[in-house]
């Protein structure tokens, strides 16, 4: 390896450049806005307005900010797991399915043993809503593993099975027993006791869910870098062969993938009604209780590089981005749908973004020497190694 | 190929190719600095260099493949440009990759069709296709069913088929980039058989092999590069073996052959009457019996595809048998799981290196404990241990002598002998109480080839007990201190290497005991 | 709107500042159904009070945790009356409202204010539409089965559904009234199928709840048979089909809940759409003919529902 | 009851039911077989699918020609396949995620023009059924095969055309030399970036039909969000049949007719809950496939990108 010397200074002009590489997805964001920008003035709204409305709305104030959190909360999880299911080269598109189920495990449980300790039952519906989670994530990690289903197949199918549960649930066996009287028949579960909420830092809503998730990622991040089953699903990922060779099985380590990306869908679900709702309420569909966040979670999480801890302001940003949104609708009164398509333009943009950041990256390679700047992996191993 | 054309190109006019002043640079790498180069009608033209030299970017150059850096390229002393193999392919250049450029999912014709004009357009025309290529097929002796599926095929058939699509295109330049690194030593035969009748045809011939007696032997002239420069090029009648070596490397290689007597101990690795299942669920190992003891290499010979990797995934747990018992140092281990046998003490270089022995987008650090990542001291209550991990491969990468800028460096960015290196590094350094070594050498230059060597033969004198699988004759004759041949899965014979021949092997090889009369019955 | 204080009923002193009333509702305004029924209220209000009244809608709330960001928002912006148009909203209401004790919130469809002073509720008999409906098809059955077509068994739609199948057996207990519930909202192809199905098993009249049944319209209308319609007013998109349509007129309510608003009464009071206040009406087609006597029964039957002689017996 | 489902009329119910369920999931699912068996994996088919509808209504319901419509129809899921290549050959997008962009824009565009251009649901007078002259006077057959519009016939006549099409023809060739090994198909001149944009862009075009298909054919209206998750089942479905054009016929039917079943039963009146009738056509698909032996093996190339060195 060269002397340190010589190398500090091409290396302070890299990390410049890698910065400005990390930003990538920022660029791409507003980029896709400038796009926006048009169809809000084909709209007859002032983009400056909107936009101005947008930022305002997502971190314009205190009470603001503390939104932006709470949507954060459930990308960031479904994007940890997101996180794991890439790295062992699985595409768990069943997030919704997976925070579906974890949230009902984890509200039975929460309506029926009403005599526990606060904290207790809380630690008891984390676990509910992660084995909810590991349910609807093990089965298509089983039928990958084992019977050779795709998990796309799988996972699409599983979401809508889940959404037919939460739907017989809700206005059957769990429904509100008030509601099960009334005549309006909301589909929803009573409320939690007010001793099994998630504490929240008072007024707003922001909810012990998210240092708890932050808490997850790092601990995400350990998983993948720092133990050995990280390592074997990297493996996995990376080569089925390989991995065999190594002695690893490979079956298995799907099967844990899927787990694991189950598990932190399933542990959004119960944050959503513990921390959030504090009850279960549909409309019918998965994207009335998810809010898409078994969706936008992936998206987050490839804002994030698929690198957990990267993940977490990329999780702010694109909840910002979801709440800035709304505030904006409301302010410029355009169609709500707008804002869907303007989501899609982002991801679309910043996925494409990955390209300019690659390419930036070569072309510093190439210019400071191939020993500084290696591919993602490589990256993190350094850091995992430094740390 | 112009409108219009018939179905099967004409060889195209060719009398001389030059390429000038070629530059090539990747990030990091001048891979081809000022090279000039020429081929001539009719004439083998070998490049050879060591790995990394530069060959194969100067090959991928001219089949437009690499956009070279500066440089101009001339046919029939004509500037021609060439900016994709379309191009490359209209001047009558043909190339056999390495790495075979095929479908395997597709049969042979609809490989050679692909990309063609039909002459049922828009449908293929797949019958007209598959009456030239027997008939092209004739003509060379190439046997080959146009209508079998490309992964049915051996790998020597695969490469009849590249030969097959680039003579179909009208190629009158054909680029062989290590075209004998996969073959064994009778479809080497073979294929220089086809090189030749080709060369009296008129063609022009470009022959990459790291096998000096391969290159003496078909070629005409001989350019060697070194560090992507042309360093010389001369009629190979001038050369030998090893003035070529020294010319390539820089340096006197002296060629290994081991010639100590083995310290033969007790029995460590014994398969008895083991069968199993190929991929494609016919029987891949029927029967075998073969031992290996501490301290002496068995060669295990053979055409490729008789159950060499059978036999080495079954040993090493990679492949259920249907039959038998496998042990290592006496104890029975069949069925076990292939962890617990590397926990055994028994290591494995598996012949395809970067698909099953290293995670490609792995540094090399977590690639050296690929094997052990799970143990201590690589791994204490399911967390791994950074700064061993580190301080282990930063040793091996000393020890080892890997190229390679530092151990965070993914895997796929190695060279093909470094790759081999970092793999040796891994298995050895676990002290192996036995190896099962697949085709170590393939695609290594000389020097690479002679440290694999040295290698081995260290281990054997620790009294490591090793089993090399290797289609390389010269190979096998070299280090084994017996040689068992492998036919259809079977075990034809068990030679000490004292009395062992290339001719007999050979034969065994091809399923004939030395001595046997084959007769053909209807000649009775 | 040319002299506000002679039309509005509901500024009061005022006269410069406008009535601000901002609205969520979960799908999109223009669903022909649930939102597109709060929707039209508006735009009557608006069209009576002019420049007294100014409203901000937000629609495609489905996501509640939007949903009660919109609401919160709309009352930090000073908004008069807030309109949480979704039953799901209930619990966002119950923790908003008392942030805002200088705001109306408006909840429906549901009757729970949860006791805070200023939350109103407010929901629709629906059931007493789908009677009348019922009522309708009972008597135009020929062959004695009618399908229904809903999105999932809960909510307003069962309400209604229930009212329905009441009304229909009011007239003949043996009618075979067959629901189908298609699971989801959105899915017009599967609604349009189980209609067809309906009519395959032999239905001679159809009936659904929610935006989806536009599919299942256009099959009874394909067949030639008669549709009733709920939520909005489905009688211009089926002319030859849609026989009647119970309609919301939430307008009622909402200028009973402006009134109070002006005398100060910030909440808790319950409201229902009936067909008697005229939060509900059930709009006959005038291009289909319907004999007198059916006319008449309608008449009756909403009669005795106003004046309680007719009961609508739960499910 | 359940010995009802076996009546006559039930049981040409189902099958005509699920002819005509199916009839989507074949365009877009065979739109996106070409895709994935190149290589690309585009999980926008929703997204294009609902922008197709729309753009099919709208221009019938402004122009009353409906070949106009569905003309449009091809055309914007043209552009939008056009951009999906864009990004996934050239951009070297993540295809999974863009293909979710994709779908998000194509959800908010067509509610978004809806709103703006239509304001209100409306009908519009679609595709009318044909009767085929003959058969379709066949008792019973006629009825449930030769009685249908001519987007259904089309959509049955894609199965053969497409597996034509990929086993017979050139262009079959380089898009399933493309699908497995891209390399080979570049250093043989075949260009892997066009013939992956072709497909992308055909399966945009089919989506679009697939969307046209039930605004303007099946159903006659459009409503916000009306494909309902279809999209994705249609992606599924390629999984299911293997890659293959009869085996996604197959699937598609299997799907349909479980769904075409499962409102039988309701209207039947069988005692389970509707929730569980509705998750059935999920549920079966799914165990079809665990229990199925014959899995074919997906495009190696699919969801790789594709890149010359140097
Ligand atoms: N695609 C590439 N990107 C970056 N560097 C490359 C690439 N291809 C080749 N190189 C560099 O160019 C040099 C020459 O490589 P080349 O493949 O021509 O070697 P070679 O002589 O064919 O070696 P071998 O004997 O192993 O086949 C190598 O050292 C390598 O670092
Ligand atoms: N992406 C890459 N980045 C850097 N170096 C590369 C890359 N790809 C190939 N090389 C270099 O090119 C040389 C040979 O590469 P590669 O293996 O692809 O070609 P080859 O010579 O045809 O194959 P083989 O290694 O089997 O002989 C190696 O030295 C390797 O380091
Ligand atoms: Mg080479
Ligand atoms: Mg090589």
């Amino acid at each position: 390896m060269p002397p340190k010397q010589a190398t500090s200074d091409l290396r302070l002009k890299d990390r410049a450049g890698s910065i400005f590489d990390q930003l990538m997805p920022i660029f791409a964001t507003l980029a896709a806005l400038l796009v926006g920008a048009i169809f809000l003035m084909l709209l007859g709204a002032n983009p400056l307005v909107a936009y101005g409305a947008l930022a305002q709305g997502a971190f314009g104030s205190f009470n603001a900010f503390t939104e932006t959190l709470v949507k954060a909360v459930p990308l960031l999880l479904v994007g940890l797991g997101t996180c794991i299911a890439y790295r062992g080269s699985v595409t768990n598109i069943g997030g919704e399915g997976q925070m579906i189920i974890g949230a009902i495990l984890s509200t039975w449980f929460g309506l029926t043993f009403t005599e526990l300790p606060g904290w207790l039952a809380i630690i008891i519906a984390m676990l509910l809503g992660i084995i909810g989670g590991m349910i609807w994530g093990g089965i298509p990690g089983i039928l990958k593993a084992y019977f050779n289903v795709n998990e796309i197949l799988s996972t699409v199918m599983m979401n809508a099975i889940a959404v037919q549960v939460m739907n017989y649930l809700m206005r059957g066996p769990m429904i509100d027993p008030v509601q099960r009287e009334a005549a309006s028949q909301i589909p929803q579960t009573a409320r939690l006791l007010e001793t099994y909420r998630l504490p929240r830092l008072s007024p707003t809503r922001l909810h012990m869910g998210l240092l708890i998730a932050i808490l997850l990622a790092v601990a995400v991040y350990f998983l993948l870098w720092r133990t050995t089953l990280g390592y074997r699903i990297r493996a996995v990922g990376q080569s089925q062969p390989a991995s065999k060779y190594g002695g690893i099985d490979v079956k298995k380590h799907i099967v844990v993938a899927l787990l694991l990306s189950g598990a932190f869908a399933g542990l959004a679900g119960m944050m959503q009604v513990y921390g959030v709702n504090y009850r279960m309420i549909t409309d019918g569909s998965a994207t009335g209780f998810t809010g898409n966040a078994g969706f936008n979670g992936i998206v987050a999480a490839l804002f994030g590089q698929l690198h957990p801890l990267i993940t977490i302001p990329a999780s702010v940003l694109f909840g910002g981005l979801l709440v800035g949104a709304n505030a904006m609708q409301r302010v410029v009164q355009v169609p709500s749908a707008l804002i869907t398509a303007l989501n899609g333009l982002v991801v679309v943009f910043v996925v494409s973004s990955e390209f300019f950041r690659r390419r930036s990256q070569k072309r510093r390679q190439s210019q400071f020497g191939t020993e500084l700047a290696e591919p993602e992996d490589a990256e993190m191993q350094q850091e995992a190694g430094e740390a | 190929m112009q409108k219009n054309s018939p179905v099967i190109n004409e060889k195209v006019a060719f009398e001389t190719l030059e390429m000038r002043g070629i530059t090539k640079r990747f990030p990091g790498v001048l891979a081809n600095d000022n090279v000039n180069f020429d081929l001539r009608a009719g004439e083998v033209h070998a490049l050879l260099g060591e790995n990394g030299a530069g060959k194969s970017t100067l090959m991928k150059i001219l089949y437009g493949m690499y956009h070279p850096d500066a440089g101009e390229i001339l046919i029939n002393g004509k500037t021609v440009r060439i900016n994709s193999p379309t191009s490359a392919i209209q001047q009558g250049i043909g190339m056999i990759h390495q790495h075979f450029m095929l479908v395997p999912t597709l049969t042979v014709a609809e490989n050679v069709a692909l990309g063609l004009p039909s002459s049922r357009k828009p449908l293929t025309d797949l019958d007209r296709v598959s009456e030239r290529i027997i008939s092209l097929a004739d003509k060379y002796h190439l046997s080959i069913d146009p209508s079998a599926y490309i992964w049915q095929l051996s790998v020597g058939q695969q490469q009849r088929v590249e030969i097959i699509k680039a003579l179909y295109r009208g190629a009158a330049i054909l680029l062989l980039d290590e075209p004998t690194a996969v073959l064994t030593p009778q479809e080497v035969n073979e294929l220089f058989a086809i090189m030749r009748q080709m060369q009296s045809d008129g063609y022009g011939l470009v022959f990459i092999s790291h096998k000096l007696h391969e290159v003496i032997s078909i070629s005409e002239r001989v350019t060697v590069l070194r560090d992507g420069r042309n360093v010389g090029t001369r009629l190979t009648c001038d050369v030998t073996q090893n003035t070529l070596a020294k010319w390539m490397v820089g340096r006197e290689i002296e060629f290994i052959k081991s010639t100590d007597k083995p310290q033969v101990g007790e029995v460590r690795l014994a398969l008895e009457d083991v069968s199993c299942r190929s991929d494609r669920g016919v029987e891949g190992l029927r029967g075998v019996n073969l031992t290996v003891h501490s301290g002496e290499i068995v060669g295990l010979a053979g055409v490729s595809g008789n159950g060499q990797l059978e036999l080495a995934e079954a040993l090493t747990g990679l492949r259920p048998i249907t039959k038998g018992r496998i042990l290592i140092e006496g104890e029975d281990v069949t069925g076990k799981k292939p962890a617990e046998i590397t926990e055994k003490g028994l290591s494995y270089i598996p012949e395809e290196r970067m698909k099953d022995g290293m995670i490609r987008d792995f540094s090399i650090s977590e690639n050296l404990v690929l094997r052990e990542h799970h143990k201590m001291p690589f791994s204490k209550h399911g967390f791994l241990q950074m700064s061993y991990i580190n301080d282990h491969a930063d040793r091996l990468i000393e020890q080892y002598r890997v190229k390679t800028p530092s151990r965070k460096t993914l895997a796929k960015s190695l060279s093909g002998g470094n790759i081999q290196k970092v793999l040796l590094a891994r298995e050895l350094s676990r002290e192996p109480r036995a190896i099962v070594a697949a085709q170590p050498t393939r695609g290594l230059d000389i020097g690479a080839s002679e440290y694999v060597h040295e290698q081995l033969l260290m281990e054997r004198k620790k009294g490591t007990a090793i089993l090399l699988i290797s289609e390389d004759l010269d190979e096998i004759l070299a280090l084994a201190d017996r040689i068992a041949v492998i036919y259809e899965g079977k075990i034809m014979d068990i030679l000490p290497r004292e009395t062992a021949t290339k001719e007999d092997i050979g034969l065994l090889m091809a399923g004939v005991h030395p001595g046997e009369t084959i007769r053909n019955e209807k000649c009775d | 709107a040319q002299t506000p204080e002679a039309e509005s009923p509901a500024t009061g002193g005022e006269t410069s500042e406008p009535l601000r009333i901002a609205v969520v509702s979960p799908s999109s305004i223009n669903d022909l159904a649930f939102t597109q029924s709060i929707s039209d209220a508006l735009i009557v209000l608006k069209a009576e009070m002019g420049d007294d009244l100014e409203y901000a809608f937000t629609e495609n709330m489905f996501v509640v945790d939007d949903a009660a960001a919109a609401i919160r928002d709309y009352a930090t912006k000073g908004y008069d009356i807030v309109i949480a148009h979704g039953s799901q909203y209930g619990s966002s209401v119950q923790e908003i409202a008392p942030d805002f004790p200088e705001t109306v919130f408006a909840w429906g469809t549901t009757v729970d204010t949860f006791g805070l002073p200023n939350v109103h509720a407010y929901e629709a008999a629906s059931d007493q539409g789908g009677y009348v409906n019922g009522v309708m098809a009972g008597m135009l059955t020929k062959s004695k089965i009618i399908g229904v077509v809903g999105p999932i068994e809960t909510g307003d739609a069962k309400l209604y559904v229930d009212g329905f199948v009441a009304g229909v057996k009011s007239v003949d207990p043996s009618i075979d009234v067959r629901v189908t519930y298609i699971g989801s909202f959105s899915d017009v192809a599967l609604a349009a199928e189980a209609a067809t199905t309906h009519i395959a098993a032999g239905a001679d009249i159809l009936t659904g709840s929610a935006q989806m049944v536009v599919g299942a319209i256009g099959k009874a209308e394909e067949a030639g048979l008669y549709w009733f319609g709920t939520q909005a007013n489905q009688n211009a998109f089926a002319p030859k089909t849609v026989v009647a349509s119970q309609v919301y007129h939430w307008e009622v309510i909402l200028r009973e809940i402006i009134s109070l608003h002006a005398a100060g009464i910030m909440g808790g009071h319950t409201f229902s759409a009936t067909l008697q206040n005229g939060g509900q009406v059930i709009t006959i087609n005038p291009e289909i003919e319907l004999s007198e006597e059916i006319k008449t029964k309608v008449e009756e039957v909403i009669a005795g529902i106003n004046d309680g002689s007719i009961v609508i017996p739960k499910p | 009851m359940i010995s009802d489902l076996l009546s006559a009329t039930v049981i040409i119910g189902i099958i005509s039911s699920g002819i005509r369920l199916t009839t989507p999931y074949l365009f877009a699912s065979i739109g996106e077989m070409f895709g994935q068996r190149s290589g690309v994996l585009n999980l926008g088919v929703e997204g294009q699918m609902l922008l197709g509808s729309f753009v099919a209504f709208y221009v019938t319901l402004k122009t009353s020609n409906l070949w106009l419509g569905l003309l449009a129809a091809m055309g914007v899921g043209a552009l939008m396949g056009l951009a999906m290549a864009f990004v996934t050959v050239n951009l070297h997008a993540t295809q999974g995620i863009s293909g979710i962009g994709f779908y998000l824009f194509g959800m908010g565009m067509s509610n978004l023009l809806f709103q703006k251009l239509v304001g209100t649901v409306e009908g519009v007078r679609g595709f009318q059924k044909i009767s085929v002259p003959l058969l379709g006077k066949i008792p019973v057959i006629g009825e449930i095969f030769f009685n249908h519009n001519a987007l259904v016939y089309l959509a049955f006549l894609l199965v053969p055309v497409a597996w034509f099409v990929l086993n017979k023809t050139t262009l079959g060739l380089k898009i399933r030399a493309v699908g497995e090994n891209p390399e080979a198909a570049d250093s043989l001149g075949v260009s892997v970036a066009g013939i992956r944009y072709l497909t992308v862009i055909m399966g945009g075009v089919f989506s679009g039909i697939a969307g046209a298909s039930l605004s303007v054919a099946l159903l006659n209206v459009f409503q916000q969000n009306m494909t309902a998750g279809q999209g994705f089942i249609a992606v599924a479905l390629v999984y299911f049949g293997s890659w293959k054009p009869f085996g996604i016929l197959g699937g598609a039917l299997l799907f349909s007719m479980v769904n075409a079943l499962q409102l039988w039963i309701q209207v039947l009146g069988i005692p389970i809950p509707a929730e569980l009738a509705v998750m059935m056509p999920y549920i079966l698909t799914l165990l079809v496939l665990t229990l199925s032996v014959s899995k074919g093996r997906g495009p190696s190339a699919l969801t790789k990108v594709f890149e010359r060195e140097g």
